[in-house]
């Protein structure tokens, strides 16, 4: 890669600063502070499943039985690995291996890229069977609860589209700081960047954790 | 309309005690203001910069003083509280005899119906003396049926019945005006109510076209959407009958829910299961019903129908 | 920095729990157990989410203001999903009224 | 104490003069700096929302619709009034303008924990107030602040989404603001400032930190389901689909309600700040001060449900609300009690940003108590929805906020611009804003109680004179307001230059120069003693003999 140039050299502090520990911590705080504010980004779409899970609970369940659920768990397993690769290249910044980092974040890369990809094959087949809300919903399975059903399927698709939306920030994310690593020295910056883009990684992987359970496995045992 | 400049008429019953709880709320903040004021004038005056005043070892904190002013503050917010909660409990427990009243509003003017037929557009009037519900719904937005003489407010929701009650108490005119902001005529959605002495209202009821009693439109309305095919005798399809329906339990099944739970047919009941008639289907029965949207069933026909069910229950009774 | 780094085996044990813990999410799905099964997948997520954010996310050894902000989401969540169903619970006794 | 260097030198090597281009403005990262552009940002904003409620308050002279013809054009006006008020100056004003600048300073740090973002954070905000100033030329929004749906998702044909958009984005901006505050005060504080040796002013932004960064979000999904919602005709609010616009509101209040208190904690620090300078003493219970700033934040995310008391919500939710919110004024009372009790036995002057503390306390109890009322269920009733709820939320926002904001900028201008303002029009400005103000929004407690409707642009004759009373007041205190507009931006020439610190005050910020270099302190400040040591003994006595020294001087005609 890019041992052939000279690395570009950083100070590791930034100036206004005291010392890397304040610089480290402050960089976590702001992170953990800005996961909280994701969380309650999210929590008004929980929020809303929440209260209309309770009002339309037949709608809900017969709905939520047209989703894939196979697709859902294998989805889950992926972005769990991406997890993991994702720890280990934080391991690896801070033990300052830039080869095994730089290689388990294209492996991160190339998870989420999957996941995306069996999201893609999911919303298409979903279109197809007109489970996508608006003029084309017709929900032909069972007509009759055409109305409520209509309520899951945007909750649905606005919770894993949010979602989608998180995770391909995310991709983009983990290939700067990939490229960043890969350009620069090791500094106490590069591996607070991979340290915190784990974080932000990690917050995905949590949001789809509730997600799976709550939207595709409401009633499947009938 | 002579009245005090701070309040306007005293109207309904419970008018003098939302005025007896908004006067104690005044009271006690003219109290806490005086205090604070005089406080600080005296505190501005004696120890301004160059006055003689004695200075030295000033507290800088005590917690018996802190205390103080929790705990006072805390026992007349708890107080306030549960007082205006009682009335506010008042306010939502209507008598069971109310004479009913349906309002349906639509951007921009309250459309009333009264029981007996008549119809009324922005204008409601009223016996004096006798407690009145008003059933209402709304075609469009969230409107809010709001008399400040009767210090009666409350929201008017679509898809939803609200209701809110009063007993009118002094004769007169009163102003009716939409609270909650409903588009680019919310300010002339107005009307006036009219609580008028009995015989007046008799003669006023009296007077005018009359197309017979809500109940009775209510039964054309169900002749002309053919609800007796499936609901009436001849039974060609499968359907619940209504006679003796309202108000009683009805068990509903839910579909994926093995135990039936029993609900009462009330308006709300009524309502869904003719806007939204899968959501609870009577047990033992299939979800055949078509839905009927506004433009089919207006809101003012659909409380018609309601009326329509409401007297036929009554009759016959041995269900 | 403050921790010790974990090793790569600790990641594994973590990852192949998750991986199990998925397992028994979709397993419990399938159990009839009414009302119930709302909690358990609940109960199961929530023991993914910890061990995620105790490991992966490094919780485990930074500085507690980590575990008060992370927390602090979570509460204020509770909050708002707590007192909104309060009112859509609470709205259906049959006052002659509503 | 302060560093006494030449007023001319010490300009040259403070933040102002650290660079004159456009770009050492507009790519700074320095918090002072940021915090000049916020000032200058939200008072353009300021004037923009204050124009509207003067053409509100000319229309609402007459009983019928005269001056401005069209219902739509007022509902677009008073739209217009609450979008720019609540989000482009309220919010950002204090937190972004003051807090931005004194904060690092105040706790002895050289800039803020993230300095690029809290430069993107005033971006944020920029590209915010811009899309929604374009959509308010190109025809505006008629929903009211509040959106409510079904009218705003299903039935408004204006610039709903574009709307919805600019106040998503800015939405971001308090959010980078609010984590920044948070860090900065965690991990940059100086060596000695420990939790209980921080300024009131300090902790107050801290507080308003915790809330903007816990209730913004929920705004900007709300906000993001209703332009869904428009866009593409899916309603997660409609009725017809078995949706509650109910919920809506849960999801908006839940924000709005906490909103208002981030208008109103920063209040309470730049009067903790002022009050006790101004009375050379210590401030009373500073604990209880700090521990009802974190009470407020709070309690005020548990209260929204006043807002809906008949809005449909069930009864129940409404006693819970309405408890709550009660408990809620407590500690508003402490610190009302607290600030009284700091004036006792105190050596106080009457300075400007004195004047608008002790306005900033009268008004602000006035509006709480009112709040209380509002709050005690039965009554809500009768007056939601009235000009008595438009008279509270005026009395805290414009006699609660903004007199104290005025009272910060007031106090901290030396610190700001190395300029003090004239004392004199100083004072006039705030007793006309004071006098307009309560004749401007007394009248409408009476008219909400007489049951005249918010928001609209008719009413019935009878209200007319108390509408008159209000529009008089309304006029004075326009001019109240253009009145510190002109004599500050003339100080910035014509003011006499300002010493490190010109009020003989006691925190950290007034231990640097004024205005400060660019990292604020030539070294690290070590605090070893508790804020506001002040002694009133002391102050009479170097006032006595300050009189005495002017007596002794020679009779000098000055020229």
């Amino acid at each position: 890669m890019s041992t052939t140039h000279e690395l570009l050299q950083e100070p590791p502090l930034a100036e206004h600063f005291d010392d890397l520990e304040q610089q480290h911590l402050s960089a976590q705080l702001g992170m953990w502070i800005f996961l909280a504010t994701e969380a309650l980004f999210f929590g008004g779409l929980f929020c809303a499943y929440t209260v209309y899970r309770r009002m339309h609970w037949i709608e809900f369940v017969v709905a939520s039985r047209e989703l894939n659920v196979a697709a859902g768990a294998i989805n889950t397993a992926v972005l769990l690995t991406s997890s993991l690769t994702m720890a280990l290249a934080v391991r690896a910044a801070k033990l300052r291996e830039r080869r095994w980092l730089l290689i388990y974040l294209a492996i991160t890369i190339v998870f989420g890229a999957v996941f995306l990809g069996i999201k893609a094959f999911e919303w298409s087949e979903d279109y197809e069977r007109g489970l996508v809300p608006g003029s084309l919903f017709t929900f032909p399975f069972r007509p009759e609860f055409a109305g409520f059903a209509e309520i899951f399927f945007l909750l649905y698709f606005l919770m894993t589209g949010l979602h989608a939306i998180h995770l391909i920030i995310g991709i983009a994310l983990v290939a700067t700081v990939a490229g960043f690593c890969a350009r620069h020295q090791y500094v106490a910056q590069g591996e607070n960047l991979v340290e915190m883009t784990g974080l932000y990684w990690h917050f995905i992987d949590v949001i789809w954790v509730f997600l799976y359970p709550l939207l595709y496995l409401i009633d499947v045992h009938r | 309309m002579a009245h005090l400049p701070f309040f306007p008429e005293q109207a309904s019953s419970h008018a003098k005690d939302v005025d007896a709880v908004f006067l104690a709320g005044m009271g006690i903040l003219a109290f806490f203001t005086a205090l604070i004021l005089i406080l600080i004038v005296t505190f501005l005056v004696r120890y301004r910069r160059g006055t003689t005043a004695e200075r030295d070892n000033a507290p800088n904190t005590s917690l018996r003083i802190e205390l103080l002013w929790i705990g006072i503050p805390l026992i007349i917010s708890i107080g306030m509280f549960a007082w205006s909660a009682v009335v506010y409990y008042r306010l939502y427990s209507p008598p069971a005899d109310a004479y009913l009243v349906d309002v349906v509003a639509k951007q921009w003017m309250f459309y009333l119906q009264h029981p007996e037929g008549k119809r009324e557009i922005n204008e409601l009037h009223v016996p004096l003396g006798r407690p009145l519900r008003l059933r209402m719904i709304s075609q469009d937005v969230i409107h809010s049926f709001y008399v400040p003489a009767f210090r009666a407010k409350q929201d008017v929701l679509p898809g939803r019945y609200t209701s809110l009650w009063f007993q009118p108490t002094r004769v007169g005119q009163y102003h009716l005006f939409c609270a909650e902001y409903c588009g680019t005529n919310h300010a002339v959605m107005r009307g006036t109510v009219e609580v008028m002495e009995p015989a007046d209202y008799e003669r006023w009821l009296g007077s005018g076209s009359s197309e017979g009693s809500l109940a009775r439109q209510g039964e054309q309305l169900f002749q002309k959407h053919h609800c007796g095919g499936c609901h009436g005798p001849s039974q060609n399809v499968p359907a619940p009958p209504l006679q003796g329906v309202y108000g009683g339990r009805v068990p509903v099944t839910r579909e994926g829910d093995p135990s039936t739970n029993f609900i009462t047919a009330d308006d709300r009941y009524i309502h869904d299961s003719v806007r939204l008639p899968k959501k609870e289907i009577v047990a033992g029965f299939e979800p055949m019903m078509p839905t009927y949207d506004q433009t089919e069933l207006s809101e003012a026909d659909l409380l018609k129908l309601i009326a329509y069910i409401k007297s036929i229950g009554a009759e016959e009774t041995s269900k | 920095m403050s921790h010790t780094i974990p090793s790569i085996r600790t990641y594994g044990f973590v990852y192949l729990a998750l991986m199990l813990l998925l397992a028994l999410t979709v397993g419990a799905a399938y159990l009839n157990l009414g009302s119930a099964n709302i909690l358990v997948a609940l109960a199961i997520a929530v023991v993914k989410v910890v061990l995620i954010a105790l490991y992966f996310m490094h919780l485990k050894g930074s500085n507690r203001l980590a575990w008060v902000f992370s927390a602090m989401g979570v509460a204020w969540l509770a909050l708002l999903i707590g007192l909104t169903t309060l009112d859509f619970v609470s709205r259906w006794p049959a006052l002659p009224g509503k | 104490m302060s560093v006494a260097i030449a007023p001319e030198e010490r300009m040259a090597r403070s933040y102002l003069t650290d660079g004159y281009n456009l770009k050492s403005w507009l790519l700074t990262t320095d918090h002072k700096r940021i915090g000049l552009l916020y000032m200058v940002s939200i008072t353009l904003f300021f004037f923009v929302g204050g124009a509207a409620a003067t053409i509100l308050r000319l229309e609402l002279m007459t009983p019928k619709g005269d001056l401005i013809e069209t219902a739509d054009a007022y509902n677009r006006m008073f739209t217009l009034h609450g979008v720019v008020m609540v989000w482009f100056f309220l919010i950002p004003s204090i937190p972004a303008v003051l807090g931005n600048f004194l904060v690092p300073v105040m706790i002895g740090a050289r800039d803020m924990a993230f300095p690029k973002l809290n430069l993107l954070s005033w971006y944020i905000f920029m590209a915010g107030g811009i899309i929604v100033l374009a959509t308010l030329i190109a025809g505006g929004v008629d929903t009211g602040w509040t959106f409510y749906v079904p009218f705003s998702s299903m039935f408004s044909n204006t610039f709903v989404v574009p709307a919805a958009a600019g106040v998503f984005i800015v939405g971001f901006s308090s959010i980078l603001t609010g984590l920044n505050i948070i860090v900065t005060t965690h991990t940059m504080r100086c060596p000695g400032m420990t939790w209980d040796r921080l300024p009131l002013f300090v902790w107050a932004q801290y507080a308003t930190s915790l809330i903007m960064v816990l209730a913004t979000p929920v705004l900007a999904i709300t906000v993001a389901l209703l332009a869904a919602e428009r866009i593409w005709g899916v309603g997660i609010f409609d009725p017809r689909l078995g949706g509650d616009p109910i919920l809506f509101q849960h999801l908006f209040w839940f924000y709005s309600h906490p909103a208002v208190y981030i208008m109103i904690l920063p209040g309470f620090g730049v009067v903790s700040e002022i009050i006790p300078c101004f009375a050379r003493r210590p401030i009373f219970g500073y604990k209880f001060m700090a521990g009802a700033l974190l009470a407020i934040a709070f309690l005020g995310f548990i209260v929204w449900g006043h807002h809906m008391f008949v809005s449909g919500q069930s009864m129940y939710a409404g006693f819970v609300f309405s408890i709550i919110s009660f408990l809620v004024a407590i500690p508003s009372g402490i610190k009302v009690f607290n600030w009284t009790a700091t004036l006792y036995k105190g050596s106080i002057r009457f300075d400007t940003p004195m004047l608008y503390a002790l306005g900033f306390i009268g008004l602000f109890t006035i509006g709480g108590l009112t709040g209380l009322i509002l709050a005690s269920l039965a009554v809500d009733v009768h007056v939601h929805d009235t000009y008595f709820v438009v008279a509270h939320f005026h009395y805290i926002m414009v006699g609660g906020m903004v007199m104290a904001y005025l009272g910060g900028i007031h106090f901290w201008w030396p610190k700001l611009t190395g300029r003090m303002y004239s004392e004199w029009w100083g004072k006039l400005s705030a007793l006309i804003v004071f006098f307009g103000f309560n004749l401007t929004f007394f009248p409408q407690f009476v008219l909400g109680y007489l049951g005249m409707p918010r928001r609209v642009y008719e009413y019935t004759e009878d209200y007319q004179i108390l509408h008159i009373m209000s529009t008089l007041g309304a006029s004075i205190l326009a001019v109240g307001y253009l009145l510190p507009l002109s004599y500050l931006i003339l100080s910035l020439w014509f003011g006499k230059h300002a010493t490190g610190n010109p009020w003989s005050a006691t925190g950290l910020e007034w231990q640097t120069t004024s205005p400060p270099p660019t990292h604020n302190f030539e070294e690290t400040p070590v605090v070893t003693e508790a804020p506001y040591a002040y002694d009133p003994v002391v102050a009479e006595a170097e006032y006595r003999a300050s009189l005495a020294e002017i007596e002794e001087r020679p009779r000098v005609n000055h020229t």
